[in-house]
């Protein structure tokens, strides 16, 4: 049976779902009119009632553990349960201001992630304190700016972002003031060398490329582009958001680029929790370590320390070091895949996505022929004259239990349906995935109407947006005054 | 073999044949050769059981303490049940709800989750988090003058100096000036404000209780904003509003800061969670996700992600905010708080603290050697004045497993003296008294 | 979608979901004869394919934080979290021949929790080596006749069970080297006296006693019982798998029983686990002390020691020291109900009992009248014009996400539909289950086959159980061998 | 108001109501007066903050140790997934599945479990668990001479000295005779076992890898039995038919044990699993459930508990055992351990154990003072004579935080000097060489 009811629809005047030790001390007392007036609608449940609750809840959810999940971009890989566990330590849950001497095993767990992720990409030094993968962009492209200023170059304040590029890539140029300017692509999302060169002068900061981009494919001129960028003054941004195609193959830092991010929460395997909380390290070349935003968790000796003092840096960006929980599960994850394992994870996760490419390229159109990398982008169906669109191929797969693509990223491919399946996934939950969206593909041509009406099989139906964003209902008092 | 990587020699042969190429090399071969075969200095495989061991040392590489500050992160107590419901793989492993129909329990958590901020704060709409309560006082900043057209903002010097640095650094690089507010008597002054406050102003940030942990009293600020169309935008620690007066109270434009305080684990400074509430008329401003509620097509109940054209993935460069992803798992993690402590818990708990940092306030000024530096009502840190040696305290307490208090010179070399206590639920009147006696006899 | 597939059906050559360190040792080797010549068909599968398998296999089961549990005689209360996290503290894991100099807080939970239970129960000695509610009546009726036997007075073989009793009392019987022999009842399960009178003689070991009785009645006559038992020389044996009922109000040994179990698994809230571990202490008075198994945890001064050559004893009933892991979770639950809530467990899983059978009794039919305790017992439905069996509205239920009562027990009730809600549900629950009760109530007088063709939202539906007794299929190869 | 008891006043006033009585007291009427309201010497309530506070000082007054023995405790590895899976509230909180339509995640499970147990065996049927290898065992006993309605039976001296324990008890009271058959050399003595069977006997249980971790050879004892008709119940560490020759390839007709170094931690001694398989023939006299697979009324695969005429909720005082709740969640632990380890994994961590023993026994022999005492094929444990003090061997291994062996005078007082070593792949060449220089140095 659909469960359908809200917390404080359970809600019982006078129930105790919490236990505190009484307390020990008198009552001190507050004036007045600094009290709250109107009394706060809180649930009032009991231990059981809370945990059916948020247990039936959880049942509304489609979970990587339940089944397939090849949503593009988001490298929904498996998330190992002793990353879980190790983070969990109590060891772990110091205050931020313990002083360094009480916290070497966390100085040192942040100092030596970072130090990986260095080798990984080829950069030379990483902050772990942006908090997601926008706000290493966001940090990152500070870093962009503070370069000119410090060089007097103030001017520089375009950069360069490709059409295909994900979204937070033009706001974060926007959020750290800077001006996003398209350059053209040519078909397959790589960048046109020629409209670039003609782009490239003394006002460009730099240029953000996810590589490879979000079509799933190599930017093979990378070299030449790095070169025309710097000659012209500007550095290179890499989105690595998801490292996983190249990782221990190629590194961003030996093609040239300058600044980088990178999700812990896709490549290194730390949950999306439903949406974080995830953490997106920035790393930089030497010239740039000194604007890497403070605090900043150094080695001297076998000792680490917090230095917060560093005048060039482009200043803090989070109130304390990050999402250390988030750290400490990719940490784990680096060390258990390790020297032997890393290029595997490149090769799978490239080899996956062309095995499912190749096996589906008759049913659905491919956006660019030829070997993707991780990930790789299906305009819809061949077949368009049943009008089934992309969404109602995504809606049907709800049907088949398994999580549809990404749909309609990246905006250059109309009807895009964007397939990453992440090398932890096996050749059976290929083969099955295969057959369900051939499956899909023959309900189309023989039975549009069904794949147009999809799910069926889902705890709830196809939703009405529409009116959810015309008359927002956004808390509990908007059911209780409508 | 490798128990994450599931291909055998076999599989791998017959998905080559499927593509076409003869080995999983050829899948590279637009990368120039010179970009490939880096030997990287890195550790090798871990096995589970070496994985236990090595972070075993790393934790005894930390030492365990009582911590007697807060500052922005509190030793609350956790329910046991949240970390339960919060690994479950329904919710820890998902990602995104892009798609509602099987990601109501996601997106029904969200809901609650804003109607529990909105309910806190008396505001009207709730996104469904932002990183951190700094970060999100940034992104109100932006709110502000991107609503008001204009690129200066008035803040308060009373609040938390890591907050001011982040607004700073959003600040600047977005060419927003950012002037400030002076303090007196360890509050904003209104006098100040009043001096200082112009059309030129998108409008004021303030925080209550403030860095001191000071409770500030905002009335007349909405009058003197309404002078100039400044906007209003409050910081706090969303737990104190189960005691204090609210934003909505002041008519507030923005509420935000951090949730920390409820029952998330110190966790060495994150993962938190920033919350940010507004009103009806800047619903459409408001940075990040916002979850409302709808029907399917057979009339069921249902939740979605909503007004999404305000976010980066479709105004893209004209967005006013680049967040993706949040800290909805921690959205849950507040909300399984606020349902477990609920109504009565909530308040005894933040009572609680209230209390002990009261009684530790007292005990303390009894000795020689502190005293007291404000006189203003405060809520769970409070600020006392030493003579004494600040360094000696606290290596003296750090002996005794104890995290003593911060002093305010690591902020204002001046201020050495400065420092700022806090005690929570979870401290014990045996624990106090073990701090006061320890300070007694230095 | 259903998900069939067997642990087995995944496996794939090769592939490995473990990680072990690199052996530092040299190979020694075996003579080849004292190896298996057969290798064993063991699953090959990734840690995500063994993740996602039992996630997808957990889907398939219904537990107590999904819905309401009602299962009379099962105690389906709330388990909390908390005594999980807490028996998972490493510093419990310890080998159970560490020297009680390092284990002494192991075994002071363990000799806190027997004294508690002492305490609650009226008698004065627990052991908690016994590991399940039948375990802990084989271990009593040991006692039972190691006493006799002491006594010279071994011609006693004989237990009076009444036969409303649970199936272990007269298994156990059996096993401990006792004749069962049933005692005439009242209507209402109770023992009737009289007939008691004519059995007790010089061959009565003992009788055993539920009370209140598998019908929720409790045994008034106690007293008058124990005293009758007594005169004729046998003791009086507790089957106290559910102490719920009379918690913190009325105490088995002050009613005059001499032996007793109590399932830590039912009254003190540690989960069933799908049918276990339990773990079954069992209680005596002073005079039975002596008889209890080794080894035995006991106290000298402030120190625990473990003792195991106690002579008199009835020996050893298990490997070590019972199932310590189950016990960690009870004393916690113990501590946590505490003086303040050990009687209200009592009230309100009685007020619970009888909240449901009052609003219930117009369409179910009451097998006894009058006040129950902790649970109680329907004779199915009122209305029998149908043939809408206790099986057929048990199998409806289902289709309600209600956990069906006991069915078809105890024996005495022919068509028993047997109900214990517990303490831990709120009114909300019970009326949404008396709800459900209903509709099926009426549902079974408009629309029969409806009910009996039931159910209809489970993932499989009604199963063909004789065929598998008929022929059993009871391992994967037999399926291989089909 | 307390968490686990959601009845506020007024839903109890309502109750009541319907019930039709005054107050809760009227529903406990018929108690006779002088049996209600005993004051009882309990604790009071914890809130979770105590319990956590109890907890850690009963844990820290543990002394974690490195153990080096075994003896029927394995300190094997415990892959880190099947904590998360066997607590998953649909597993964890169930009961025993009655009804099947929603039980086929324990059923399912239960199959599995019964599955792998026939493969280590190599017998044809399993049940779906037994408290622990040492009351499996008297139940195999029971098995035995109900099935050969005898009420004797031939027991090694090799076996464990516990299991040897619960197999008397048990058997005293059921009016079992149990006669020994001794040791030579360290192994059940086939020529005194000849020597001692007869038709009176249902059979022998042997055990091997034995007390003393040899492997014994039970070639010839079908063709003994089978001029007696009598049973053949072989004992093992379940663990070691990874490698070694199982009941199957002995003909044995009953397979039992402990399943406890299957990964199940050592936790002071349980819970652990026994199990106990058998032949098609005896099936009917298998204790415990039995799950079996069917089709539902579509025809889908389906399990259930089959064969239930055998068990006590049925057969009652004619049931052969009494035996109801088993260890059926250590049974999903024990089928997650094998699947998450795997053909390979299982063979590696006991080849390993194997290996780390055979290192130990050859370093320690390789001190004064200590020899072997037995010259046959060892598994995981392995037995040292010692000239030296063995109070001062193992109080020297507990100040430097070992675990010693057992010394086999609590059995035997004249074993005093015979130690049982064991070690798993759980320890390291370091931990090793660290205990044999701390006996060296002795
Ligand atoms: C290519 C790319 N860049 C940036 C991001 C933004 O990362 P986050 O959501 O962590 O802010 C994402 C993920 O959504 C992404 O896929
Ligand atoms: C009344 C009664 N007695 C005894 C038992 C047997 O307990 P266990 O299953 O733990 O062996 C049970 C539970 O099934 C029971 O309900």
């Amino acid at each position: 049976m659909y469960y359908d009811k809200l917390i404080f629809e359970i809600s019982n005047k006078n129930r105790v779902g919490y236990s505190l030790p009484k307390s020990e001390f008198k009552n001190y007392t507050l004036p007045s009119e600094m009290l709250r007036n109107k009394e706060a609608l809180l649930p009032e449940v009991s231990e059981l009632e809370a945990v059916r609750h948020y247990t039936n809840v959880s049942f509304k959810n489609f979970g990587v553990e339940k089944g397939f999940y090849p949503l593009g971009s988001c490298t929904m890989k498996y998330n190992p349960k002793i990353n879980q566990d190790l983070s969990n330590m109590l060891e772990f849950n110091m205050h931020p201001y313990s002083p360094a001497e009480t916290t070497q095993g966390l100085l040192e767990i942040y100092y030596e992630t970072q130090r990986i992720l260095s080798e990984l990409s080829g950069l030379d030094t990483f902050t772990l304190n942006p908090y997601a993968g926008a706000h290493g962009e966001l940090a990152g492209l500070m870093i962009m700016g503070a370069y000119h200023m410090k060089r007097n170059d103030s001017k520089r304040t375009k950069v360069i972002v490709p059409d295909s590029a994900h979204g937070t890539n033009p706001a974060s140029a926007t959020v750290a003031g800077l001006t996003a300017v398209e350059v053209k692509s040519n078909y397959d999302g790589t960048v046109n060398i020629a409209a670039l060169k003609e782009m490239l002068n003394d006002e460009i900061a730099g240029i953000m490329l996810t590589n490879p981009n979000t079509l799933g494919i190599f930017e093979k001129d990378i070299l030449e582009i790095a070169k025309l960028v710097h000659d012209a003054g500007g550095l290179l941004y890499y989105d690595g958001a998801n490292l996983n195609p190249l990782l221990g193959l190629a590194r961003p830092g030996d093609m040239g680029f300058d600044i980088m991010h990178i999700n812990l929460h896709k490549t290194f395997s730390t949950p999306h929790g439903g949406g974080g909380p995830g953490s997106g390290p920035v790393g930089v070349k030497d010239y740039l370590v000194e604007f890497l935003p403070k605090p900043v968790i150094k080695k001297q000796g076998n000792k680490y320390y917090i230095e917060d003092t560093n005048e060039s840096c482009i200043g803090q960006i989070s109130h304390f070091y990050g999402n250390i929980g988030v750290v400490l599960k990719a940490y784990s994850y680096l060390l258990t895949l390790g020297k032997e394992n890393f290029h595997k994870v490149g090769q799978y996760s490239v080899l996956n996505a062309n095995y499912i490419k190749e096996s589906l390229k008759n049913d659905y159109l491919l956006a660019i022929d030829g070997i993707c990398k991780h990930e790789f982008v299906f305009d819809g169906l061949i077949d368009k004259s049943q009008n089934v669109t992309t969404l109602d191929v995504a809606k049907r797969l709800l049907d088949y239990d398994v999580h549809p693509p990404t749909v309609y990223f990246p905006l250059v491919v109309h009807e895009a349906l964007m397939i990453e399946p992440t090398e932890t996934e096996s050749k059976a939950t290929l083969d099955s995935f295969i057959d369900v969206m051939r499956i899909v593909a023959e309900e189309a041509r023989t039975n549009p109407e069904l794949v147009k009406g999809a799910p069926y099989n889902t705890v709830v139906k196809r939703l009405d947006e529409a009116t959810a964003a015309r008359n927002p209902i956004v808390k509990y008092r908007d059911l209780l005054n409508q | 073999m490798f128990k994450y990587l599931p291909h055998t020699t076999d599989d791998i042969q017959k998905m080559l044949e499927v593509i076409g190429v003869n080995n999983i090399e050829d899948l590279f071969s637009e990368i120039p050769t010179e970009l490939m075969g880096q030997d990287l200095n890195v550790p090798s495989s871990h096995s589970e059981l070496e994985l236990y061991q090595r972070f075993t040392e790393l934790g005894a590489k930390n030492k365990k303490l009582i911590p007697f500050v807060g500052a922005g992160s509190y030793d609350h107590y956790t329910p046991s049940v949240i970390r339960h419901i919060i690994e479950r793989q329904e919710f820890l492993t998902a990602y995104t709800p892009y798609q509602p129909e099987i990601s109501q329990g996601t997106l029904q958590y969200i809901f609650e989750y804003q109607s529990l901020i909105c309910e806190l704060t008396n505001m009207d709409v709730s996104n469904a988090s932002m990183y951190d309560g700094a970060t999100a006082t940034a992104e109100a900043m932006f709110m502000a003058t991107s609503n008001r057209k204009k690129d200066k903002i008035l803040v308060s010097k009373t609040i938390n100096p890591n907050i001011i640095e982040v607004i700073k650094t959003y600040a600047f690089y977005r060419n927003i000036t950012v002037d400030f507010i002076e303090e007196k008597d360890g509050e904003t002054s209104i006098e100040d404000f009043k001096a200082k406050n112009s059309k030129e102003y998108a409008g004021i940030i303030v925080q209550s209780p403030n860095f001191y942990g000071i409770i500030e009293n905002y009335d007349g600020y909405r009058e003197i904003l309404d002078e100039t169309k400044g906007l209003l935008i409050i910081n706090s620690d969303i737990s104190t509003y189960s005691l204090l007066k609210t934003p909505g109270d002041y008519q507030a434009d923005i509420a935000v800061g951090d949730a920390q305080a409820l029952g998330i684990p110190m966790g060495f400074g994150g993962p938190y969670i920033g919350y940010m509430a507004t009103t009806n008329k800047l619903i459409r401003k408001l940075p990040g996700r916002i979850c409302g509620v709808t029907k399917d097509s057979e009339g069921k109940r249902a939740f979605v992600l909503t007004l999404q054209a305000r976010e980066q993935h479709i105004r893209r460069e004209k967005a006013n905010s680049n967040i993706c992803s949040n800290q909805s798992l921690l959205a849950l993690f507040v909300t399984v708080y606020l349902a477990i402590m609920g109504k009565k818990g909530l308040i005894e708990a933040q009572t609680n603290s209230f209390n002990a940092t009261h009684y530790l306030y007292e005990e303390v000024l009894k000795l020689d050697g502190f005293k007291p530096v404000y006189d203003k009502p405060f809520f769970k840190d409070c600020l006392i004045e030493t003579t004494k040696d600040v360094e000696a305290i606290n290596r003296t307490l750090l002996e005794h497993g104890i995290l003593g208090p911060l002093s305010l010179g690591k902020f204002d070399v001046l201020k050495q003296n400065l420092l700022l206590f806090s005690a929570t639920e979870k401290r014990t009147k045996s624990q106090i008294d073990q701090l006061v006696s320890l300070l007694g006899a230095l």
